[in-house]
Parts: structure tokens; C-alpha cells; sequence
């Protein structure tokens, strides 16, 4: 069977199930690191240079994979999903404050495009959370098929019906999350890092702003302040914060107000890798959402 | 209005509070050339937080003890004479991390927002914040004022000091761990970029203004606050994040300084 | 050690030994410091000397044998080279405040009485050499001390000021009843007011009152020629060589050399 | 085996490379008390980063530009005497930091990671990498060399040196410009934390038993190697990350030479 | 300027001012370095006398007047206070090779011939203060420079040794012809040896032949009592009060005191 390394948990996730009973495949990032302050062990190196085939988002999430990509793994073991066929591309949103209205496209201010093939955002503006989006991780699914069956022709029949088979637990967790969202569709929230909006855009939720772009870009007071009065004037009822990172700043939006503060895991960082933390993950989003904005604060 | 939020006030009065400790402190760090001190404990976080997995505790009191450990090694290392302070710090900053990142690497599972320490966030200041840092701030004032003269003479001439019956291995380790203690909590609350800024940049500020070692301290608190209050004014107006907006009015403070001790000495000459 | 009998000393050095990277700078040294009195250390250039005052300071621990410092006892001291970076601001004026606050005109007294009362508001590091000898002896003095240790005090000071200050140092000594240890190389300045004068060449060569000590035939040996070329200087051709320690004195001049010296 | 792989003997050969530039050139950084630099110009990669978007060219050029604005400031800042290195490079550091996440909080929608150049990784180097570190190093290596002499001779006096008609001020600026230089291609290929420790480290250890600077050099250069062998070797035996393996071993070697250095003195002392 | 018609001077300074923070240190002054000749300039502490030297080795710019420096001129200089710190291990041999490389018996035998060929492999920061100016003299006398700068390089010697290092300085400059320029306080030395000496308080006081210039009457004014109480040193009692510049001169003997000072 191929040697195959995967990035994060998710993509690791989608991964192990396209090849679900030939072999498993490595995850370099485990636990809660995090991807930003990794560094390879000598394994995570060999295990790259040994791969024929290594799945990655790209350098917009991975970053600390830049280098080795390009100077440990072959050529055409490379799989940067950012560039795979079928995954639409959000470009980063540039305001923290958004008009909200269920996820339809808004350009302007708060806007962010989608970008279907032939137009994708410039690697350093891609939104990376690919994953969180079925419809992107079907794509996923697909393209590590493809390539997994061009690999080994030998198990291509495997990998096919692990790959219709995946695709199919996606549309089924799909329609769950739907489903367990549905109430709470409308109910305005905020979040920590500007990291969903792949999910938003597919469950066309009323998220109304986050209060940073990235992890490491600390806010403005006043951008702060524009999300304080956003989740005053538009009601929102929650606003999550993530397990790796330091909660004050969640804190201080919410303080003063009754709005409830619940935890989102994008990353699937407290799940056990394998082919059902992909399912567990999406779950567990509809499933926090669905708690704080029905009425429940999380901690 | 933006200035009726709490979370302003709180940021206000956190970066006042650490700016008029941090004045006077920074002005023994710039005569004594510590100025790598609050980059080494930084870098030390890393083993601290490793350390307090290890052993089960929070890792604040890692943190701290990680710094405490630092300020002895160093004050240990330099009684060899043999190495400048900056080196020592250097191998103490890097060899600690190193190390951290060992461990770290062994304990897998394990998370560390190396970020938060990085940049911290005077925004995410709470009143719990405020009370650390003024309770720490004063502890740290009151022992810097009753060895301010101490101090002064041991970095004027350690030797001299030492003839003259000051107990000099004392007060370094007590300047150290003054400092030791104020960045450790400073480090968690506002963040290693804002402290170690606003020990070395409004002192540095100060210097060119001042003629004795009491002028630059009140200069240096007087600076850090005009920073912290520039600072914050521009994070409001504009979109830009709070702690590198101090430090960068920190710095255009250090240039205008520059500038005006530059002018001052021009015409002192030409009157000469 | 005739001279120390009267009083307790403040210091009483009693068979130091101190040693750096093989050789030996310091041997079998015994020194008495008593209130009152002044014992100057002579000697040529790489003898020990200011290796014996750190000792005497508490700032070199010796390699062997025993340093008792009177308890209480507080300190002046003028080392031989100091020097003071700009990055700390600081006036004369309040150099002199440090580590005890005094009045602003007790400052400019003590200053003006070492002659350089109009550096008060410079900043340190702006001082000319002998200015900052100056400055470092003021504020030694003022701190009103038991013990002066003056280690060559009157480097780079004019020569109208070096026999001022040299009558100063007598007057206060005489006024306070401080004990004074000199290092100097000025047999001449040196000679005044000293009531003991040590000759130190590694080991205590001879010792004894400045009369008898100038006729010592160890001092004669070490300075005897300097001292004689000193005073005939404008006549003076040069046909013969002196040199410091270690090439003067012959290998063989070891402790041996010394039988004058007191033992321990 | 491990051993075999490429990837292997070229995290090595980087390693050697760099650690036989960087210990005579880091003897200079401690001599000079410029520990701080490496981490003054890793602080400004950010803005060299954000100068490289908004002039639309390569990051590398960026940061390349902004290291050599640091040298350049410095040496400019130097010739005020009133102020330490160490606060001129923590000036430096910070306000370029600050003003690089000012810079980047206008250029909304970017992502940087920083942390990339923090830990860098000698496992991912790439033969390309390897001509780079060799190419720079000879080159640097050529200058210290050709400049030894005048560079040792500011560091003991720089105004004893110009009174006897050594170009001070351009001396220095090479310098600089050399440390800029490596460093900057350094960070980008083995991540600053190894840079600077390289720098830094093996020098300090080199110091305790080396009585000429030549010795000196040579044995950081052979510290260098030395903590690249026994790191990657640590390495591959633990399965831990290769930079701050090779960072530990080097402040393991620092501590031994410390002991062995207060050893020696103690027998030259009981035999004075 | 009589004595420098003869040869076309080293340097040159012309008129050169130079003021620090409201107080002019040097005011107006002249003066010419010819090849084979030494200058000594004398004056109290704080002078300026350690500023015209920098002025004339290009390290301190004049605020107002001009400094010509012949083209390829060497220097040899040794600064009135250095002090190096531990980090450089560096030996005396080694600092002497610094920047010029010389053989090793070369530098061993400068060092002998001031007096300190023992301290050839100690690291320089060992040294005590006398040796290290003797290691001073020998590192600029080795550089066979055209211009020899001595800022009181005598300071901290001992006395056989000053003698010695005087007459080293005399014989070397007669071989190989190089300029002079002393600073010193030690009078009786200076006079020995010299073509020209400057009296230097802030202005040129007085100048010219050793001889001459001990009968000028700003010479005694500013040292004649020092000088004679220098000689008369052992039976001298001590009754009045000699303070340096800024004091000793009444402010309003400025320039205007010193009419006997030729115009510039
Ligand atoms: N830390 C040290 N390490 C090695 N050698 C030292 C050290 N300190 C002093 N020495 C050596 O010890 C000897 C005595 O030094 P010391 O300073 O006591 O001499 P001194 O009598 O004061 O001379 P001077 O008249 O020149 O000041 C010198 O040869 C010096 O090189
Ligand atoms: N950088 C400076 N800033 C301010 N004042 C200065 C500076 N350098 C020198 N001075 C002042 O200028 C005056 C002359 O100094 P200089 O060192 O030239 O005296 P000097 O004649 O060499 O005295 P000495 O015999 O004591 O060495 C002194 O009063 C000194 O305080
Ligand atoms: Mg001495
Ligand atoms: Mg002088
Ligand atoms: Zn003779």
C-alpha cells in the first residue's frame, strides 16, 4: 500500500476513510498542537520523504510546511487541497463585522468571495478551513481518491467504494448538521477567530462578526468595539471561543451583556484521529451551536 | 461611544499601571544593560509551561518559577566576569527554549498558546488583571524606591559598592527577581512584546532629557504614559491592535527624544 | 609591628597569599590598620599592591591566610581605574549622594575643598582625568570613614593639587582620626605625614617608620637609585637601567632576599 | 535505516555550515555585546514581511531590506554613546515588531506566520538551501578573515583604533551588514532560534578556555560542529525536533566548558 | 610659531575652539607638530589639555578653527584612561600584533625594553595599572609611527620606570625622528627633552623653549609655586590655597591675562 501522510486532523480524517481497510495513514500535527508552532521530529521528516503521497491544505493553514513540501516530499507526491479540482475557495474576510444574511454572497465590506476554479484568492488570502464545508471535503475525498488509485491501480477498486462510500457519510452528516441547526438557523453569534465561514455559507447561519482574523493578529479596541455593538444591536446570543486558545478576549465581548459564551473546536483537537473524527467534528459544531444558541452556555 | 466600553478603561489603566512601574525599573535595565532580560524569561515561558505540565501545576507558577530560575542562573553566571550579561541572557533565552521545546516534544497532546505570551492583550485586561498588576506594580515600586541608592551604586561601580559594605550579590539577585516577578505577570497579561517595550523604550526615551538617574525614572513613567495613552487613542481611531499601537507611539517617542536631545546639545555647543 | 600596639586595628591582614595563573602576587603578606594612622604601600609596578588593598577591602579573597575587618567598619575608597559609561545621567553633585544623601552645600564644600567645587553640576563622565581623582576623593571623605584606602589617589592630578590634597587627607585624618592606606609611587609626597611605610615587592621587603625605612638597605636596593635620580633630575644623563618586578630583582631575590622582614 | 536518508546528511551539512560561520562570526557578537541582534532582526522580519506585500515584491527581499535598515539605524544610533547596544537593539526590535503588526493590520486579509522563521527547521533543507548557507558563509567567512584584524582592534578601542586610522565607523558597518546578511538567509532556511544560538552559544563556551581571539574563533567553530553532531544525533535517537536538539547540546557544551574553565583556574591558583 | 619654519609641519590647528554644554574648553588655540621634534603641553586639571590631543588626532572635531593633518601620517597613541573588559581574551603579545602583525621576538623585546617582557602572555585585562601603560608605550612605540601622542602616559608608572620610559621616548625619537606630543604634570620630567612647551588653561598661556617658558610670567603664575614647593617638598608646611582652572584663575583672567600669548 502507498506510504501516505496527512497534514491535520480533519484532512486526516477524510483520508484514513478513502483508505479504510488497505492502510492508515500518518497524521503529523496530533494532540492540540498546533500547526503554527510546529516543528518535525526526525520521523515527521522521513515519514515526508519516504510518502507517496502527502495531503496538506496549504501554506495559508500549514505553514510550517512550506519548506519540507517543497524540499522533502517528491513532486508528485504533493496534494495541496487549496488547489484540488471541485474545492470551492473563500478569500479571508477583511472586516470582522459582517452583514450577516445567511451566508449569500456578499461582496463589499465584510465581503469575502467564493471562488470556483480559475479564480482562486492568492495563497496569503485564502481562508484555509476548506473542511468545513461538505461539499469541500466530498472534493477532498475525490482528489485523494484520484490520486491514491493513480498510486496503487491495484486497490483502485478499494479506494472507489471507500471514496462513495466517505461521500456518502459526508451528505449524511451534512443533512444532520442541517438538520440539528435548523432551529437555531437564525439566532445571531460571534465567534473568536474568523475560521467558519465555509460552515456558515453552507448552513447559512447569522454569524455577525468574529473579533480577529487570524490567531495571531491581536484586534483593535476599536474593531472590539464595533463587535461589542454588533452583538448588542443585532442580538446575538452566543459567542465562542476555541479550546487552544486563551478565553479573556471572549470575555471581554461578552462582559456586560447576556450573551452566553460557548466553544467551537474547528480543528477536531480534543477528538481521537481517525475516519470518524471528520463526522464527530461537524457534529460537534452543530451540536455546540445548536446548545449555546438554544439557550445553554458552554464552561 | 468607544470610551464609555469598560474594556477600554480597563486597557487604559492596565498600560498605565504597567508603564509607571516599568518607567523606573526599565531605567536600571537600560543603565545595566538588561534589555534582553524580558526576552529571555519570554523564551523561557515555553519550559515553564512544560515544567508545570510536568509536575501538575498551573502553569503560571511554572512560568514563574522558570523566571525566578533564570534571574539566579544569571545572577550565578555573572559573577565569572568573563561574559557580558547580554551573552548570558542570549544562551539562558535560546538554551531555555530549546529545551522547553524538548520537553514539549515528548509530551505530546499537550497545548501551549505560545501566542497569548507573545502578544498578550491589553484589551482582555479584566479587573482581576488590574489587580495583579497594581498589587505587583506597588510591591515592585516600593522595593525599587528603598533600593534605589543601593542599586545606583552598584551599577555605577560593583567593586566600589562592594568595598563600601553594600551586600551587591544581594541587591542584584533582589533587582533581579523584582523583575523577574514583574514580567512574569506582566508577560501573562499584557504580553512579552508590550512589557519588555515599555521597560526599555521610554527609559531609552528618557535619557537624552535627563541629568540624574531620578529625572529619567519620573521621564520614563512620564513616557510610558504618554505612550499608553497615544497608544490606545490610535487603536480607537484607527483599526489597529492595541499593543503594538503603544509601542509604536513608545518608539516615535524615542525618536522625537532623539531629536530634541540632538537640538538641545546643538545649541548648548554653539552657546559654549 | 611596633607601631600597632596602642589600638585594636581596624584591619589586621596576618599571612596572605594570593596567586593568579602560576605566579605568585602576593606572599606570607602581614598588614596593621589603625585608627589614626596612615600606612602607605610602595613598591614597583606589578608588586601586589592593589592586589593587597582589594584584599584589605575584603574585594580579593586571598589563596591563604587570614584578613579580620573590625565590625562596623566603614570604608572609603579611591580605586585606580574606574571608569563610567554615559548611559547613566548623573551630575557629580549627585555621585556624591551615593549611597548617602547629604546636603547640597556639604557637596559643594567637599568639592571645593579638593579644588573642583565648579564641576558639582557636570556630568560624571564628562570630568577630565585628574578632575575625576579629584571628585573620587571628595566623595571617599565625605563619607566620613574609619578606613581611606587610597589606591594611587593623585594620578593625573596637577602637582599643586597633589600637595594640597596630600595636606588635606593629613587634616581630616587628624580631625576624624581615620586610618589611611596609601598606595602611591611618589617617594617624596609619599615620605609626609605616613607613619608607617610598607615596601612591597610581592613579599613585605622591609617595613617601618618613613626615616628608618629610606635608609633600609631593601629600600635603597629597590628605590634607592630611582629616588636618588629623582632629585638630581635636570642634571641627570642616563648610562644604566631600572626595571620593575620580576626583572629587576633577580629570580633568586625571593623571599630570601628579605631577612630583614619581620617574620610572622 | 534513518541514517541514509538525504534529508539527513543535509540537515548536517547545513548544521556544520552554519556553525562554522557562525562561531567566529558570533565571537564578535559576544566581544561586541550583540547577542540581541539576531533577535532584534527576527522582530523585524514582520515588517520586512509586510514591506514585501505592500512593494509587492518577495518576502525574502523584504526582510532582507529591513535587516539591513536595523544594521544600518544601529550603527547611526551607535554614535550617540549614550545609550547600550543591548537598548538600542531591544529599541529596534520591538518598535520594528510593533510597526510591522501596525503595517499588517492595514493589509487586512493577509496571513503571516510568524513562527515559520522562529523555528525554521534544518530537516527541510533543500540542496538549493545547502549552496546558500555554503555561498553566504564563504563570503562572510572571506570578509571576517580579510577584517579580522581591524574588527578586533575597534572592538578593544574603537577610539584608540581611530586615532590610528582605522575607518571606525566602516569596519562596524561591514560587520553589520555580514551579521545581517547570514542571519537573514539563516532564518529563512534553519529559523532564528538555531541562527542566533549558533551565534551566540559555542562563542560563549569557546570563551573560558581560549587565550587568544584566533583560538577563540576556532573553538566556537568547533563547539558549532560539535552541537550539530551530538543534536542531530539526539535527535534521530529520540525522535525530537533537530533545531532545538542541536540548541540543548550547545548549552550543554557551554555548561561543561564553564566547569572545566573554573577547573583549570583552580589548579593554575593552587599551583601560584 | 618660531620653531616650525624648519620643516613642514605633521599637524596643524589653527585657531580651534571647542565648548561643551555652555563652558568653552578650548578657545583659540595654536599649534604645529614637525617631524623630530616633541611638544609637551602642561596646564591644571581640566585644561583641556586631554582635548587638544583628541582635536589633533582627529577624534574630537573643533567647533570653530582649523586642523590640517598631513596626508599618510602614522600614529602611535596612548589615551589617558582605557579600560578593557573581560569578554576578549586577548594576551599583551597579541594586543601588541593588533592591527599590524609583528614577529614574536619583536614584541618581546618592545616589552622588555619598557620593563615588562614578563607580561608577554598574560591577558591584558591582568595587568596592573603601571605595566599596562608601560604596555601602552611599547604597543605605540612598536607601530614606528610618524606622531607619538602621549596623554600623561606616565601615569600610575613607578618612579625608576618614568625615568627609563623618559629617556626610551628621547632616544627612540632620535633614531627614527618621529613627533611628540606629551601630555604631563610632572614638571621637573618634562622639562628634560623637550623642544617646546605649551601652557595650556582653556587658551595658550604661554609657550616655547623649556628654559624660556619656566622665566614667563603666566608660567609662574599658573605653576610657579607648585613647582617651587615640588622641590622644597620635605621641608614645606602648607599654609595657602592652589585650586585648577576655573578657579585658581579669577574669571576675568580670561584671554585678557595673557597678552605675552602671541596672536594667532
Ligand atoms: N585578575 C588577575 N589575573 C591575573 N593576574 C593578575 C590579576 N590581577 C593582578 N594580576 C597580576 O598581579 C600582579 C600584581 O598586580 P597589582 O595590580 O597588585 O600590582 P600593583 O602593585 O598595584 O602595580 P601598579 O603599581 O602597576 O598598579 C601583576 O603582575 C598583575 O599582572
Ligand atoms: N564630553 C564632554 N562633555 C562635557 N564636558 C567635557 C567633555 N569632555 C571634557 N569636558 C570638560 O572639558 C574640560 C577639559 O577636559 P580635558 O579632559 O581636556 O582636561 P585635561 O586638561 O586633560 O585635564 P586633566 O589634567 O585632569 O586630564 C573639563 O572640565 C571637562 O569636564
Ligand atoms: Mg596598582
Ligand atoms: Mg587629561
Ligand atoms: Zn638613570
Amino acid at each position: 500500500a502507498p506510504k501516505v501522510v496527512a497534514s491535520v486532523k480533519p484532512v486526516h480524517s477524510l483520508v484514513a476513510s478513502v483508505m479504510d481497510g488497505v492502510a492508515t495513514p500518518e497524521l503529523l500535527v496530533s494532540g492540540g498542537q498546533s500547526p503554527h508552532t510546529h516543528s518535525l521530529a526526525p520521523s515527521d521528516a522521513a515519514a515526508l520523504s519516504r510518502a507517496d503521497l502527502v495531503v496538506w491544505v496549504g501554506p495559508a493553514l500549514e505553514a510550517f510546511l512550506t519548506r519540507p513540501m517543497a524540499n522533502l516530499v517528491d513532486a508528485d507526491a504533493r496534494l495541496r487541497l487549496s488547489e484540488a479540482d471541485g474545492v470551492r475557495l473563500l478569500e479571508t474576510r477583511t472586516s470582522g463585522v459582517w452583514d450577516g444574511g445567511h451566508g449569500h454572497d456578499h461582496s463589499g465590506d465584510g465581503g469575502g468571495h467564493a471562488h470556483g476554479e480559475g479564480k482562486r484568492p492568492p495563497a496569503d488570502r485564502t481562508d484555509p478551513h476548506i473542511w468545513l464545508d461538505p461539499a469541500n471535503a466530498k472534493a477532498v475525498v475525490r482528489a485523494v481518491a484520484q490520486r491514491l488509485q493513480a498510486l496503487e491501480p491495484a486497490n483502485a477498486d478499494a479506494y472507489a467504494a471507500n471514496a462513495a462510500a466517505t461521500r456518502k457519510r459526508i451528505d449524511a452528516v451534512d443533512a444532520e448538521v442541517r438538520e440539528r441547526i435548523a432551529p437555531v438557523r437564525d439566532v445571531p453569534y460571534a465567534v473568536f477567530h474568523d475560521a467558519y465561514h465555509y460552515f456558515e455559507r453552507r448552513y447559512r447561519l447569522n454569524a455577525v462578526g468574529s473579533i480577529t482574523l487570524s490567531p495571531e493578529r491581536r484586534p483593535s479596541a476599536r474593531r472590539l468595539q464595533a463587535i461589542r455593538e454588533t452583538v448588542g444591536e443585532r442580538g446575538a446570543a452566543c459567542i465562542f471561543r476555541e479550546p487552544q486558545f486563551a478565553p479573556q478576549l471572549v470575555r471581554t465581548v461578552a462582559e456586560g451583556t447576556d450573551v452566553r459564551v460557548g466553544v467551537l473546536d474547528p480543528l477536531g483537537a480534543a477528538i481521537a484521529p481517525g475516519p470518524d473524527l471528520y463526522p464527530k467534528l461537524m457534529r460537534g459544531l452543530a451540536t455546540s451551536l445548536r446548545r449555546c444558541l438554544g439557550g445553554k452556555a458552554a464552561d | 461611544m468607544i470610551w464609555e466600553a469598560a474594556f477600554v478603561w480597563r486597557a487604559i489603566m492596565a498600560g498605565v499601571g504597567v508603564a509607571l512601574v516599568a518607567g523606573p525599573l526599565g531605567c536600571f535595565v537600560v543603565w545595566r544593560r538588561m534589555a534582553y532580560f524580558g526576552t529571555a524569561l519570554a523564551h523561557n515561558a515555553f519550559l515553564g509551561i512544560a515544567l508545570g505540565v510536568v509536575l501538575g501545576i498551573d502553569p503560571m507558577f511554572g512560568i514563574a518559577a522558570a523566571a525566578i530560575v533564570v534571574a539566579l542562573l544569571l545572577v550565578l553566571l555573572q559573577r565569572q566576569h568573563v561574559l557580558a550579561d547580554d551573552t548570558l541572557m542570549g544562551i539562558l533565552a535560546h538554551g531555555g527554549m530549546a529545551t522547553g521545546l524538548v520537553v514539549l516534544s515528548f509530551l505530546t497532546g499537550l497545548r501551549v498558546d505560545l501566542l497569548t505570551y507573545l502578544f498578550g492583550d491589553v484589551l482582555a485586561v479584566s479587573w482581576t488583571d488590574l489587580l495583579w498588576i497594581y498589587g505587583a506594580g506597588a510591591v515592585t515600586l516600593g522595593a525599587l524606591v528603598a533600593l534605589w541608592r543601593w542599586l545606583l551604586m552598584v551599577s555605577v561601580h560593583a567593586e566600589l559598592a562592594a568595598a563600601e559594605g553594600i551586600p551587591v550579590l544581594l541587591v542584584r539577585l533582589a533587582f533581579m527577581l523584582m523583575l523577574a516577578v514583574l514580567v512574569a505577570i506582566a508577560m501573562k497579561i499584557v504580553g512579552i512584546l508590550l512589557i519588555t517595550s515599555m521597560l526599555i523604550i521610554p527609559a531609552a526615551a528618557a535619557r537624552r532629557l535627563a541629568d540624574t538617574p531620578e529625572t529619567m525614572a519620573v521621564y520614563a513613567a512620564g513616557a510610558g504614559v504618554l505612550a499608553v495613552l497615544g497608544g490606545m487613542a490610535g487603536s480607537m481611531t484607527w483599526d489597529i491592535p492595541s499593543g503594538p499601537a503603544i509601542v509604536v507611539v513608545a518608539a516615535i517617542l524615542f525618536a522625537l527624544a532623539q531629536t530634541v536631545g540632538g537640538l538641545r546639545g546643538l545649541v548648548r555647543r554653539s552657546a559654549g | 609591628m611596633a607601631a600597632t600596639d596602642n589600638a585594636e586595628p581596624l584591619v589586621r591582614v596576618r599571612g596572605v597569599r594570593v596567586g593568579f595563573s602560576g605566579t605568585r602576587v602576593l606572599d606570607d603578606v602581614d598588614l596593621d590598620l589603625a585608627p589614626g594612622r596612615t600606612v602607605t604601600i610602595i613598591g614597583p609596578n606589578g608588586a601586589g599592591k592593589t592586589t593587597l588593598a582589594r584584599v584589605v577591602l575584603g574585594l580579593q579573597r586571598p589563596h591563604a591566610g587570614k584578613v579580620h575587618r573590625r565590625k562596623g567598619l566603614s570604608v572609603g575608597y579611591v580605586p585606580q581605574r574606574f571608569a563610567l559609561d554615559w548611559t547613566l545621567p548623573i551630575t557629580v553633585a549627585h555621585f556624591l549622594g551615593l549611597p548617602k544623601r547629604y546636603a547640597r552645600h556639604t557637596i559643594g564644600a567637599a568639592l571645593s575643598e579638593v579644588g573642583v567645587g565648579y564641576t558639582q553640576d557636570k556630568p560624571v563622565q564628562s570630568l577630565s582625568g585628574g578632575e575625576f581623582q579629584r571628585v573620587m576623593l571628595a566623595r571617599a571623605l565625605l563619607r566620613r570613614p574609619n578606613l581611606l584606602v587610597l589606591d594611587e589617589p593623585m594620578q593625573g592630578v596637577d602637582l599643586g593639587g597633589q600637595l594640597d590634597l596630600f595636606d588635606l587627607i593629613g587634616r581630616l585624618r587628624t580631625q576624624h582620626g581615620f586610618a589611611v592606606l596609601m598606595v602611591s609611587h611618589d617617594l617624596h609626597l609619599v615620605m609626609r605625614g605616613t607613619e608607617e611605610v610598607v615596601c612591597l615587592n610581592h613579599h613585605v621587603c622591609c617595613r617601618g617608620q618613613p626615616e628608618s625605612v629610606s635608609q633600609h638597605p631593601e629600600y635603597l636596593h629597590l628605590f634607592g637609585t630611582a629616588a636618588a635620580r629623582a632629585a638630581a633630575v635636570y642634571a641627570h644623563t642616563h648610562h644604566h637601567k631600572h626595571t620593575p618586578s620580576g626583572e629587576v630583582v633577580p629570580a633568586e631575590a625571593g623571599a630570601d632576599a628579605c631577612p630583614e622582614t619581620e617574620p610572622q
